[in-house]
């Protein structure tokens, strides 16, 4: 399969899931989904792991500030140069994804760093310790977030 | 440390500060006399916030940042970011400067496989072949202070280019390095390849199959060494690959032997490769101009490190800092692995199949530690405030 | 086929060989041109753009205009927390600074020489030792 | 022999004091020779000696939950029982001091003691470091003890005794590595796994365990162990070379012969990979102890 088939047949998936889902290159070798509904998401990347269209090859957190007030996940699905990318947005308060540790395991180590970093709680990851953060790092403060008030950090914890 | 033995379960911690682990990490194998039942990992120990810290550095100066993400594999995150940066600004580097960059990438990927082996040869108790391969290791570290200024974080690019060129006389040093290097390279295909005594600690341990590399995400040579073909110089050639092809070395045992071959392998076509460059180097400028501030817009590239895929994603928001940038090396994504391959094994074996992803925990451990908020005239202040808090952006684990 | 003591040919002649380790302070070897040493600026070709202080990454280069117009200014280099990547000298459009390839040897026991202060020193008005001449206090290569 | 003589004999010449140092001389020259194989510069003469006086001056942690009198007692066992081995042996091509009917026995279980000792040092202390070390050195003890006992019974059973002295005698007019090749390798052999030199280092494999069972001692204890394996390795290097080199004759010959035999050893050293405990069983059960008892086959009907 070829880099154009991998992404058209991923279009088509896409689009037979759900045909309102937005779908763009903004790439010659990638192809972006905007996933409108959370409910679809999971499926979707079923049907991108039934066909073996990619491999996860990361997940990337986005805070898009205080006035979008909202965070957008990127899922980057990569078989040999072509991407297929799965953009999710949520909103930040209470911002909640569903995991994809069910259908692609080694998603576990992305999502606990998301969760972390972003303070999105993903549904069904059954691991939450931290995996990079001190054991004594501050409930509700999310270091990615462009708003994280890590001074306050550096005077609770006295170290780093 | 508090003692857990209860009459099942034996815990043995590995790290943060562990004579196996050359950086900081921490693993819990719990054991049932000799055998590992359980393994756990953490992360952390040397997280720098370099993410965080990226958002508050300008375009150029997060070049230097990034280098930094890792002392092995240094220029390959420099060549990721500028990739992505030279992506965003539609702008290409010239066809001399990506064949230098390519040039140095690989000979940063034969002074990181040298590393390896010896590295893995330490950990499996044959410090004579860790010896010898870091004594030819140094010929690689001196080809590369030669040519590039430095040993380690060579700063070969620029942002549009490279910063050096390679004359006639570098290129005959070169060759020379490459021609004792190839046949040390041999020498040890036959060493790991033959010895008796070594391939009682590699054959058959820590054995991936091709499904399991899969799940798992498995990346690099130890995805390679399970018959699993990724290769970003030859599925998605990059930069100067596209001239200059490679050839994809592929192992299908899946254990640690397998690793060991695939890398010394890779090691041959990375000198095949470098000579090829140094054939045929295009003429050209060796660097063109970038703008201060990068335009608006995404980039996400793929690049093989020596370690496998390092994944970099970058959004500007038209300014002279980026807005987002995301790191995911290899490491990450073959610890999983690791940590699965470890039950069932002896603990002896544990260290052997650590080594043998090549882990390198200052590359997953980059993040946030703290960050700043800082505009250009509080330059000094905040980065003695910096200082102040301790955090070694620059003074980092070594390595 | 499997073997004992593949190695053998290496260790033994590494009996008659001598050994690989370099013997550092006592001999030195060569650095290569290409290296990058200590930073020098060439005060006449400055203008005090602030350039190079602008792309330092590790901001160790400071940059103070003292008078605009008749172009007073210092330069300020923190050797200590320079990285020694090179990207000021690529940054320069006058092309006043290169790197030394000699000078490497740059540890000190106090901190006086890390800070060198190069340009108009007389408004400077700090108290920290003005190295004019350039160079770490204590000259390591005789 | 007055008490004086005796005294000498017990403290300094050739007990005591000169064993240790003599033991230390065989240290550095193990490992500046290691240092040379892997093409390094290795270790100035006085580095072993150096490093016994820095861990002696050192402030000596106990840790929490060890019975401290077996914590500090352990060590000076090991080195009591190493030095008292020395007396039935022919350290520097003289004559044993001591000798009965069947001390070869004796000595070489005082030789084991050390290991014992280790090994219930490490049992001693809570750390997990040192409870797998000292499960693995006292393994590897019932590994490799049977295998190098026959050999060292070897050249006692042609000698007609079990005393040092008198197979010593008898082996100055016989050089037994030619008649017993087989026991010579499996002693040799044995001899580095008493002594813990890689490719036997699995009970203190610092990748995996750290330091093994001394991974709790600092200062010392550490130091005397040190010295007990210094005095082991120098003992157990007399024993192999006056057994089956031709005897002892003088101090020139002894000391050529056992720097060779040390030189064998350390080249063997620099070209095998360390074995995980599980393979050091399998190597001496499987081939060490066949090996041996080939060798008595041979003996016995030829």
């Amino acid at each position: 399969m070829n880099n154009e088939e991998i992404l058209t047949l991923a279009e088509q998936i896409v689009k037979s899931w759900d045909w309102k889902t937005e779908v763009s290159r903004s790439q010659p070798n990638q192809l972006d989904v905007n996933i409108l509904n959370l409910e679809q998401f999971v499926p979707i990347v079923v049907g991108l792991r039934v066909k073996r269209l990619g491999y996860l090859s990361a997940i990337v957190g986005l805070d898009l500030g205080r006035e979008a007030n909202q965070l957008e996940v990127l899922y980057y699905f990569c078989e040999q140069s072509s991407m297929i990318v799965l953009h999710l947005r949520i909103p930040r308060q209470n911002a909640r994804i569903p995991s994809l540790c069910e259908v692609i395991p080694s998603a576990e180590v992305f999502e606990r760093e998301l969760r972390e970093m972003f303070g999105i709680e993903i549904t069904g990851l059954k691991t939450i310790e931290y995996l990079y953060l001190p054991e004594d790092w501050p409930d509700g403060v999310f270091p990615m977030r462009k708003d994280a008030d890590l001074t306050m950090v550096t005077a609770q914890t006295g170290k780093v | 440390m508090e003692n857990k033995i209860t009459s099942e379960s034996f815990t043995i911690p590995m790290g943060p500060q562990h004579p196996a682990l050359k950086e900081p990490g921490h693993f819990q194998f719990t054991v049932d006399g000799e055998i590992v039942t359980r393994a756990y990992v953490r992360l952390g120990y040397a997280h720098r916030g370099i993410e965080k810290a990226a958002e508050s550095r300008n375009w150029v100066q997060d070049l230097y940042l990034l280098e930094r993400v890792c002392g092995i594999c240094s220029h390959i995150h420099s060549f990721a970011y500028c990739l992505a940066v030279e992506q965003l600004a539609h702008v290409e580097a010239p066809p001399r400067a990506q064949a230098i960059r390519v040039l140095v990438a690989e000979l940063e990927r034969i002074h990181s496989h040298f590393l390896w082996m010896g590295v893995s040869a330490h950990e499996a108790g044959f410090d004579t072949l860790f010896m010898y391969s870091w004594r030819d290791r140094e010929t690689v570290m001196d080809i590369l202070e030669g040519l590039t200024g430095n040993r380690v974080n060579y700063s070969a690019n620029i942002l549009g280019g490279v910063k050096f060129d390679v004359d006639d006389v570098q290129a005959a040093s070169i060759r020379k390095g490459l021609d004792f290097l190839e046949e040390r390279t041999n020498h040890y295909l036959q060493v790991l390849g033959k010895d008796a005594m070594f391939l009682q600690r590699t054959r058959g341990i820590g054995v991936m199959t091709r499904a399991q590399a899969e799940v798992l995400g498995a990346v690099g040579p130890t995805a390679r060494a399970s018959n699993v073909m990724r290769d970003m110089r030859v599925t998605a050639p990059y930069s100067a690959y596209r001239q200059f092809s490679i050839r994809m070395m592929l192992d299908s045992r899946g254990d640690l032997e397998a690793r060991f071959q695939v890398r010394v392998q890779e090691l041959l076509e990375s000198i095949r490769l470098i000579r090829q460059i140094l054939d045929n180097l295009p003429q050209g400028e060796l660097s063109v101009h970038l703008p201060r501030r990068i335009p608006a817009g995404e980039a996400a590239v793929r690049l093989e490190a020596p370690r496998g895929e390092v994944f970099y994603y970058i959004k500007s928001n038209g300014t002279d800092k980026p807005e987002r940038l995301k790191v995911r090396t290899p490491t990450i994504c073959n610890l999983n692995s690791v940590i699965r391959l470890a039950v069932g094994h002896q603990l002896a074996d544990v260290p052997m199949i650590l080594a043998g992803i090549d882990p390198c925990f200052s590359c997953n451990d980059r993040m946030v530690t703290l960050a700043d908020e800082r505009d250009g005239s509080e330059r000094l202040m905040t980065w003695s405030e910096l200082r102040q808090h301790g955090i070694d952006f620059y003074k980092q684990a070594a390595k | 086929m499997k073997t004992f003591g593949v190695m053998l040919p290496d260790v033994s002649k590494s009996l008659f060989r001598r050994a690989a380790t370099e013997y550092y302070p006592s001999i030195r070897k060569a650095t290569p041109v290409q290296l990058r040493g200590l930073l020098h600026l060439k005060l006449e070709a400055c203008t005090g753009c602030g350039l190079c202080a602008m792309d330092c990454p590790a901001n160790a280069i400071q940059v103070t205009m003292l008078d605009r117009k008749a172009k007073i200014f210092t330069v300020d280099y923190h050797v200590d927390r320079c990285t020694f990547c090179g990207q000021c000298v690529e940054s320069c459009r006058q092309g006043a600074l290169h790197m030394s390839s000699t000078e490497w040897e740059l540890a000190a026991l106090d901190k006086t020489p890390f800070l060198m202060r190069i340009g108009d020193t007389r408004n400077a008005g700090t108290n920290v030792a003005a190295k004019p001449e350039n160079k770490p206090a204590e000259d390591k290569h005789n | 022999m007055t008490l004086i003589s005796v005294l000498i004999a017990l403290f300094v010449f050739p007990g005591g004091l000169f064993l240790i140092v003599a033991g230390l001389f065989y240290q550095w020259f193990n490992r500046k020779l290691l240092a040379v194989l892997q093409n390094r510069i290795g270790p100035r003469w006085f580095q072993p000696f150096a490093d016994v006086i820095k861990l002696l001056a050192k402030e000596e942690v106990i840790p929490d939950g060890v019975n401290p009198y077996l914590f500090i007692g352990l060590p000076i066992m090991a080195l009591a029982g190493a030095l008292t081995a020395a007396v039935y042996v022919p350290i520097a091509g003289i004559a044993p001091s001591y000798g009965f009917s069947g001390d070869l026995i004796v000595v070489l279980y005082l030789l084991s003691l050390l290991t014992l000792c280790i090994g219930l040092a490490g049992a001693n202390s809570l750390d997990r470091f040192s409870l797998v070390g000292a499960t693995r050195t006292l393994t590897q003890l019932f590994s490799y003890e049977a295998p190098f006992l026959l050999a060292m019974l070897g050249p006692a059973l042609v000698a007609g005794s079990w005393q040092v002295g008198k197979i010593t005698a008898y082996a100055q007019n016989h050089w037994l590595i030619l008649t017993q090749p087989l026991g010579f390798v499996v002693a040799l052999v044995g001899l580095m796994g008493k002594l813990e030199m890689p490719p036997f280092d699995a009970p203190e494999a610092h990748t995996e365990i750290v330091a093994g069972a001394l991974t709790e001692y600092s200062g010392r204890g550490l130091a005397i162990f040190d010295l007990g394996r210094a005095v082991e390795l120098i003992i157990g290097l007399t024993l192999v070379s006056s057994f089956y080199l031709g005897g002892v004759a003088n101090l020139p010959l002894f000391v050529v012969k056992t720097l060779l035999l040390l030189f064998v050893m350390v080249g063997l050293q620099s070209l095998l990979t360390r074995l995980r405990i599980d393979q050091t069983i399998g190597l001496w059960w499987r081939y060490g102890t066949l090996l041996v008892l080939v060798q008595w086959f041979f003996m016995v009907f030829a």
